[in-house]
């Protein structure tokens, strides 16, 4: 089939709602790493995060029967690796990025370790859906909105409550404050190195809301590795958004939506090859940075631990 | 973190951590000062000595729900049908298959099968090199006249378990409109998909088929099921009631998005996915395109006990049930007979030759 | 180091001690044995015998009596170490300009790639002019799909991470396109052709020996690497874009320049690592080359804090523990999962002494001294 | 015990970082509705005092007693709800947020779960109109030129609810116009019973604006007195513990050829906005140009765009009459140019790296110091023993960190690597910031040796004290725009004043 036929016959609503949904758990790893960074501390331990939480999830989704349980276990697990991840670079002033990379190098050896321990039989119980049968008719609305994983909707309410809460709260404000000149907020009477410890909790619980996806919407089961790199995509779509929830949302759309524009592409049989396809949102991704101007402004005091 | 702190813990921290390395690389050094025993509890000098299986598998592992794990299952059913002894090693990396095998070579070990035709290769050399070792290989054929002669190519017509899976596909679709969701694009893949295609549209020679193939940078190869979830749900949007899912668990995450949609059926792979994959799935799964890879490795080892090994390439296909349609177990009674009887008549068709799939003898199955 | 005085008398930074000596090896020794305690119980709690798993690792990674034709295990670790040690010197050499390579892996896609083509499409050629050439190839490649993200750091000020990260996974797709498509040989497996003999690296012991001239040009990179960053004008030039942008940019050092500079060599490295991997190794471009490499790599790198003799301990660290795991796993059964804890462990205990100190003292029974908060 | 009009008061604090003593058995008291000046040279321990005070540092030994109460203060929070309030030198303000956010960070009024910006605007509205302190409520800090940031700080300290208020270095920034208005700021507060620290190491404020004073040198007090018994010569040499020459010695300028020629260049700031707006003016070999004014009105800009830092829009510069290529600091630099830049810790040098490095910072990749791409130690150390020797600066070895050292050794390293090269042209930006006495006098000197050996210098410094005492010429900048030139040796300082605040 012709390119421009194709292009012509997509249907475009769906493509959309497809791409909400694929951005779900990148979305989740970039609000995560914006609280974290917005903080001061780098996080690339997202995807390790991600990928605990996903196993915690799908374990104790199958041992309690039940979705809900198993979504707060693997935020927990996911919380307490970032509590690692805040103890090594807060209390021990670790290296960041060496604190981050551990995490991830732990997850994915933990996770694969007791699964294979263990095993992944078992299929644990979905989240449930947010569907209504009449919301669901209304036309591109009901697509995009009202067939969709509760995750989902819970990412988009998280992306505006992020906005809200980083730049229309105390907790923001003091939060900005600690990533910018944290002995201004010191002097301001701010516990900075609460604030990063609580932010990088944050930031943990995030991530294991994206990591539940995988497990809890998407397959009913874990397989080892199953994050599939998205802690990274999400932590570029942080960047991209230059660390701001909405436009980091946007960004993680910017990926989502030619990722799954290739996979239609693919269905329907245009004569390009495939391999060379799957790699448009990368490009596209490259194209939009190299094309935008703006440089990216990280948070001033991103990655420098805290000393009196 | 700012690019001055970067550069800055760079360059003040370093001379510090060098002695504390070394003195890590060293305490492993150490750690076996202690005499190095020979590792004699591999094999226990009992009675008689053990058949002793070892197994290498590509990247992938063990439990990939995929051929890995269907090939260590045919081991371990010799295992407790035989009593004969098994070991599996999982590499990291391509690099590490020579060395993998060799770690069994040195072991004594009487088979060594390995997995996939990423191993081809090497197997072959270690074959070559081990001319007295008795070898088998999973997917992997040789055809030229200097094939090892100790190496068992344990080969399948995933084409024809693809072609009766796409004539149940054909058969049983109401929108006239099949889909698939496959891993990369690598031969018993490409097998599994053309013989699929070929088969619906023997049946059913109107209906529209889709498909994707995992592209290389998709995440994760076969292991990326959000991904084969998003593409069985662009292949229902366009209408497919059946969809034949073969990508590990690329693919496994394509069964899963149907299973969460009404009056669309699934076809896995490899093995009866049935008793592989999640409860949700098998209200939905129609049938599974099977490759016996158990079956292919259980017969390999079968053959080192009763000691009639022998090297060359052997095809499993429909004539030794090598490859075959798993039950439709839930889905039973929703399969009519006209369909039973067709994939009956397409067994005998292929049994005799009447019936091809078109891949018969195709070199390069991926190949457009 | 030495230091010099004001009045220039070369002297030692301090006076040997027994004492020094150990408070710089205690945490070292600690930190191991803490990673493979910790370890070892989560191994035992999955019921396996974490001592016999560790003894395997070690056999398995260094010392193992071999059959006659197999003096050594520890050969093998030095070819698993040489992939890490040469990208680990790229990814370190990033981190020396403030850059944060995580395109390693694809640069090592490309370089394999170029390295591949070199070496199966020329012919006739005498080893001599072939084998440089196809090394050069692999670098090149590596040199110039990280140059994409240096220019588009140095010019457009796109930040590297994120490039580098689309990069790899276009890399993916290209190496899997070609080798399926345009360079596949003729067999059943999606491959490249075999190279040409005259562009092999060579061996460096007969077979099955694996140890190749990769290693010792892996060897020299880290010398190299040395010079470069230590000895060279370039070297400082790089230090101080990494260590202090703006005042290097006030001394006259034009910072995007040396931005570009150093990606460029750091995927020259990268891709090197592929081209070594390929021409002595596999000697043809699978179409699922290695995987994960250029990750692990990353930690190699941090682990060895951007020296070159750390980064060579950290790299034979990381062979020796990717080496033994497949006979651990045959000898003991204890999946290799359980290698990327102890990989985990002992980065951070290498990373943070602080931790090791900290949980000792809590070991100790006296708390008075644990410092008031 | 403690008198009744006292606040507060220090008793035997004492401070140690490692290898130095910043503090010894300090005692000071404060009385109700007075501005208490503590002079002292850089590093005489008048910060880490204060820094105590505020809760940011732990004293190893003393007390601190406050309306007859002994406190212990563990953090800022503490300092703050005992009615202590701090202005620091490097203001703690954060650069993105707005006046407000700044402002009520940490003590923030909510209006359910949101952030309620209008009552506190209100309040700071209030405040700014009590205290003539006029500020924006709603601008970014970012946007602010420093005087304001102060101004902002101040305001942050009595929305805050401080008695006691600390002010570190305040006039350091400002003109003196600005100082004036501070000072009658001061006098308000006072009036209304806020008790003042006043910390500086400029006597002619602290004989203006202080009730009393007290001396600390090297982490002691030297003693106390009032602006009334004691003259500035005595306060000086109770300061740096010897006699100190207040003015800088030189002949008359005997100006040649030109060396650098600005013409009608035009800039933008980093923000974007247009900070040059058409600067012309020549500096002649032999004669030092100083520039003067208000911090934030282009002097950066010009001085990045003379140094081959930052691209101009329009305009050209000239040295010895050829132009030099936009944007290549390394162009200027082998031409004969030196730089002194305006911020030594961000731009001068490189705190991980060793003196010695930073000696040869901008011609490390020549010989003698790298062959053949290579570095030559050997060299790179002959020359930082020359240059510690030839510059005095106190090191206890050429490969410490030059982070390790004094701010004023810092800065003689800087003084030492720029003067090492043949020199045509010397742009000194703010030469002497964060530097102490004896470090100051030395390059001062320096600096007039250069022109006496025929460089051009043009010298940007915030400090008119400075300016006065070493220009030969003074231009004004004003609004991106040079409003006003003067003769050295006649201007008068209102004068010059006016000029930087535009009223010409």
């Amino acid at each position: 089939m012709d390119l421009v036929d194709v292009l012509l016959r997509i249907d475009y609503v769906f493509l959309l709602a497809a791409a909400l949904r694929a951005a779900t758990p990148i979305a989740f790893a970039a609000l995560g790493g914006i609280f974290s960074e917005r903080a001061g501390v780098i996080n690339i331990g997202l995807e390790g995060m991600m990928l605990i939480s996903a196993y915690v999830c799908y374990r104790v989704a199958v041992l309690a029967a039940s979705p809900a349980v198993g979504l707060v276990a693997g935020m927990a697990a996911a919380m307490v690796l970032a509590g690692l991840h805040g103890l090594f670079s807060i209390r021990y002033q670790t290296n960041q990025v060496v604190s981050g990379t551990v995490v991830n190098i732990f997850a994915a050896g933990i996770t694969g370790f007791l699964f294979r321990a263990l095993g992944a039989q078992e299929s644990a119980p979905y989240l449930p859906n947010i569907s209504h049968p009449l919301l669901k008719s209304i036309p591109v609305i009901g697509t995009l909105l009202f067939d969709q994983p509760l995750l989902m909707w819970v990412m988009l309410i998280v992306v505006v409550v992020a906005t809200v809460v980083l730049f229309r709260t105390p907790w923001g404000l003091r939060t900005r404050a600690v990533g910018e000149l944290p002995r201004a907020a010191d002097t301001a009477g701010i516990p900075v190195n609460r604030m990063r410890y609580l932010n990088v909790l944050i930031s943990g619980a995030l991530a294991g809301l994206g990591g539940a996806f995988f497990t809890l919407h998407t397959v009913s089961t874990f397989t080892p590795l199953m994050t599939s790199g998205q802690g990274f995509i999400g932590l570029a779509a942080m960047i991209f958004g230059n660390w701001t929830p909405i436009p980091a949302f946007l960004a993680t759309l910017l990926f989502t939506l030619p990722q799954a524009l290739a996979g239609q592409l693919q269905m329907f049989g245009v004569p390009l090859p495939y391999q060379l396809l799957s790699t448009l949102p990368y490009l596209l991704t490259i194209i939009t940075l190299a094309g935008v101007v703006r440089r990216s402004t990280p948070p001033a005091a991103l990655g420098t631990p805290y000393v009196k | 973190m700012t690019e001055e702190e970067k550069g800055e813990q760079f360059a003040m921290k370093q001379p510090l951590y060098i002695p504390t390395l070394a003195t890590a690389v060293a305490i492993l050094l150490a750690a076996c000062a202690a005499p190095a025993q020979p590792v004699q509890q591999a094999a226990p000098a009992q009675q008689k000595p053990k058949i002793k299986v070892g197994l290498v598998t590509d990247v992938g592992s063990l439990d990939d729900r995929s051929f890995n794990a269907s090939a260590w299952e045919g081991v371990q059913r010799a295992v407790r049908d035989f009593g004969v002894e098994a070991k599996a090693i999982e590499s990291k990396q391509p690099t590490d298959y020579i060395k993998n095998i060799q770690t069994f070579v040195n072991e004594g070990y009487d088979l060594i099968i390995t997995v996939g035709f990423l191993m081809g290769d090497d197997t072959r050399k270690a074959a070559e090199m081990y001319p007295n070792q008795k070898f088998a290989i999973v997917d992997v054929g040789y055809f030229d006249e200097n094939a090892p002669k100790n190496v068992m190519g344990l080969l399948f017509a995933e084409d024809q378990s693809g072609f009766l899976a796409g004539v149940v596909a054909g058969m049983m679709t109401k929108s006239n409109v099949v889909g698939g969701v496959y891993g990369l694009a690598i031969p018993p893949v490409c097998r599994f998909r053309k013989g699929y295609e070929a088969g619906v549209r023997f049946v059913n020679s109107n209906a529209r088929i889709l498909g994707v193939y995992q592209g290389p940078s998709d995440g994760t190869p076969f292991n990326n099921p959000q991904w084969g979830a998003a593409r069985a749900r662009d292949q229902m949007n366009e209408g497919a009631d059946v969809i034949f899912s073969a990508g590990g668990t690329t693919g496994n995450g394509g069964l899963e998005e149907i299973a969460k949609t009404q009056g669309v059926l699934g076809i896995g792979v490899d093995q009866d996915q049935y008793f592989t994959l999640s409860d949700n799935v098998k209200k939905i799964l129609l049938t599974s395109a099977m490759k016996r890879v158990d079956q292919s490795t259980y017969l390999a080892v079968k053959s080192v006990v009763e000691g009639d090994f022998k090297g060359g390439n052997r095809v499993f296909d429909i004539t030794n049930d090598g490859i075959g349609l798993a039950p439709f177990h839930d889905l039973d009674s929703q399969v009519s007979n006209d369909v039973r009887n067709k994939v009956q008549e397409v067994i005998e068709g292929l049994k005799n030759g009447s019936i091809k799939t078109g891949l018969e003898g195709v070199a390069d199955p991926c190949a457009n | 180091m030495s230091s010099v005085t004001a009045q220039g008398q070369s002297r030692s930074a301090a006076p040997f001690s027994w004492q020094r000596v150990w408070s710089g090896v205690w945490p070292a020794v600690a930190s191991v044995v803490l990673a493979l305690v910790i370890a070892g119980a989560v191994i035992t709690i999955t019921g396996a015998d974490p001592v016999a798993a560790y003894r395997a690792l070690v056999e398995g990674a260094l010392l193992r009596e071999g059959t006659a034709t197999r003096p050594t295990a520890f050969l093998e670790t030095l070819v698993s170490a040489t992939p890490y040690l040469v990208l680990a010197l790229g990814i370190s050499l990033g981190f020396a300009a403030g850059l944060f390579n995580i395109g390693a892996e694809g640069q090592l896609y490309m370089g394999a790639l170029a390295s591949v083509v070199v070496g199966f499409a020329l012919s006739g050629l005498p080893w001599i002019v072939h084998l440089p050439l196809a090394l050069v190839a692999g670098v090149l490649a590596g040199a110039l799909w990280a140059g994409i993200a240096g220019w588009l750091k140095a010019a457009r000020g796109a930040p590297e991470v994120v490039v580098t990260i689309m990069l790899n996974y276009i890399a993916y797709a290209v190496v899997n396109y070609m080798v399926n498509g345009p360079i596949r040989h003729t067999g059943t497996a999606p491959r490249t052709p075999d190279i040409q003999a005259s562009a092999v690296l060579p061996t460096l012991l007969p077979a099955p020996e694996r140890i190749h001239w990769g290693f010792v040009l892996a060897i020299a990179c880290a010398v190299g690497y040395y010079f470069l960053l230590y000895r060279s004008a370039l070297g400082l030039r790089i230090r101080l874009v990494g260590a202090n942008r703006e005042a290097a940019r006030y001394a006259g050092i034009n910072v995007n320049s040396t931005y570009l500079i150093t990606m460029v060599i750091s995927g020259g490295l990268c891709g090197m690592a592929g081209a070594i991997e390929v021409l002595a190794l596999y000697r043809y471009l699978p179409t699922e080359f290695t995987t994960g490499y250029g990750f692990e790599s990353i930690a190699v790198a941090l682990l060895g804090q951007g020296h070159p003799v750390g980064v060579a301990l950290a790299a034979l660290l990381f062979g020796a523990l990717a080496n033994g795991a497949g006979y651990m796993q045959f000898s003991s059964g204890v999946s290799n999962y359980i290698i990327a804890v102890m990989q985990a462990f002992i980065i951070v205990f290498v990373a943070a002494p602080g931790i090791v100190r900290d949980l000792f003292r809590w070991a100790r029974p006296k708390r008075a001294e644990v410092e008031v908060e | 015990m403690t008198r009744p009009d006292v606040v507060l008061e220090m008793r035997g604090i004492t401070k140690r970082f490692p290898g130095v003593l910043a503090n010894d058995h300090i005692n000071l008291d404060l009385r109700k509705g007075e501005v208490h000046a503590l002079l002292g040279e850089n590093g005489a321990g008048k910060s880490t005092l204060m820094n105590i005070l505020y809760g940011l540092y732990q004293p190893d030994a003393g007390e601190i007693w406050l309306d007859g109460r002994r406190v212990t203060i563990h953090s800022p929070r503490d300092a703050i709800a005992l009615g202590i309030g701090m202005v620091h030198q490097h203001f703690m303000l954060v650069p993105t947020l707005t006046v407000t956010e700044n402002i009520i960070l940490g003590l923030e009024t909510r209006r359910g779960l949101l952030l309620d910006e209008a009552t506190p605007q209100q309040r700071i509205r209030q405040i700014s109109r009590d205290f003539g302190l006029e500020i924006d409520p709603e601008a970014y800090v970012k946007d602010l030129p420093v005087g304001v940031q102060q101004r902002v700080e101040i305001v942050k300290a009595l929305y805050r609810n401080a008695r006691v208020l600390v002010l570190d270095e305040p006039t350091a920034v400002l003109t003196p116009l600005e100082v004036e208005s501070l000072f009658s700021t001061l006098r308000a507060l006072v009036k209304r019973g806020v008790s003042v620290i006043f910390i500086s190491h400029k006597l002619k404020e602290v004989k203006a604006i202080a009730d009393r004073i007290t001396v600390l040198r090297q982490g002691r007090v030297v003693g106390s007195t009032t602006p009334a018994e004691a003259g500035e010569a005595q306060l000086a040499s109770m300061m740096v513990g010897r006699p100190v020459i207040l003015k800088v010695d030189k002949s008359p300028a005997q100006p040649g050829p030109v060396v650098l020629s600005v013409r009608d260049v035009k800039a933008m700031s980093d923000r974007r906005a247009m900070a040059l707006q058409g600067v012309s003016f020549d500096v002649r070999a032999g004669e030092i140009v100083g520039i003067a004014g208000v911090e934030g009105n282009g002097q950066t800009e010009l001085v990045e765009v003379i140094t081959g830092l930052r691209q101009p829009l329009a305009g050209q510069v000239l040295l010895c009459g050829q132009p030099l290529p936009a944007w290549s600091p390394r162009a200027a630099i082998d031409r004969g140019m030196s730089h002194i830049p305006e911020d030594r810790y961000k731009y001068g040098i490189v705190a991980a790296y060793s003196l010695a490095i930073n000696l040869v910072l901008s011609v490390f990749h020549r010989p003698p110091f790298s062959r053949n791409g290579l570095l030559q130690r050997r060299a790179i150390l002959s020359n930082a023993e020359r240059l510690v020797e030839e510059f005095d600066i106190r090191a206890p070895h050429a490969e410490v960190p030059i982070g390790k050292l004094s701010g004023g050794n810092q800065q003689k390293a800087v003084v030492a690597r720029e003067f090492s090269r043949p020199m045509k042209l010397l742009v000194a930006a703010q030469p002497t910031r964060g530097v102490d006495v004896g470090s100051i006098e030395f390059i001062h000197k320096r600096i007039v040796q250069a022109r006496d050996a025929g460089a051009a210098v043009l010298l940007v410094s915030a400090e008119l004290d400075e300016i006065m005492a070493l220009s030969d010429r003074i231009l004004v900048m004003f609004g991106g725009r040079i409003v006003g030139e003067r003769d050295g040796r006649t201007a008068r300082r209102e004068d010059i004043g006016l000029l930087m605040m535009g009223k010409v």
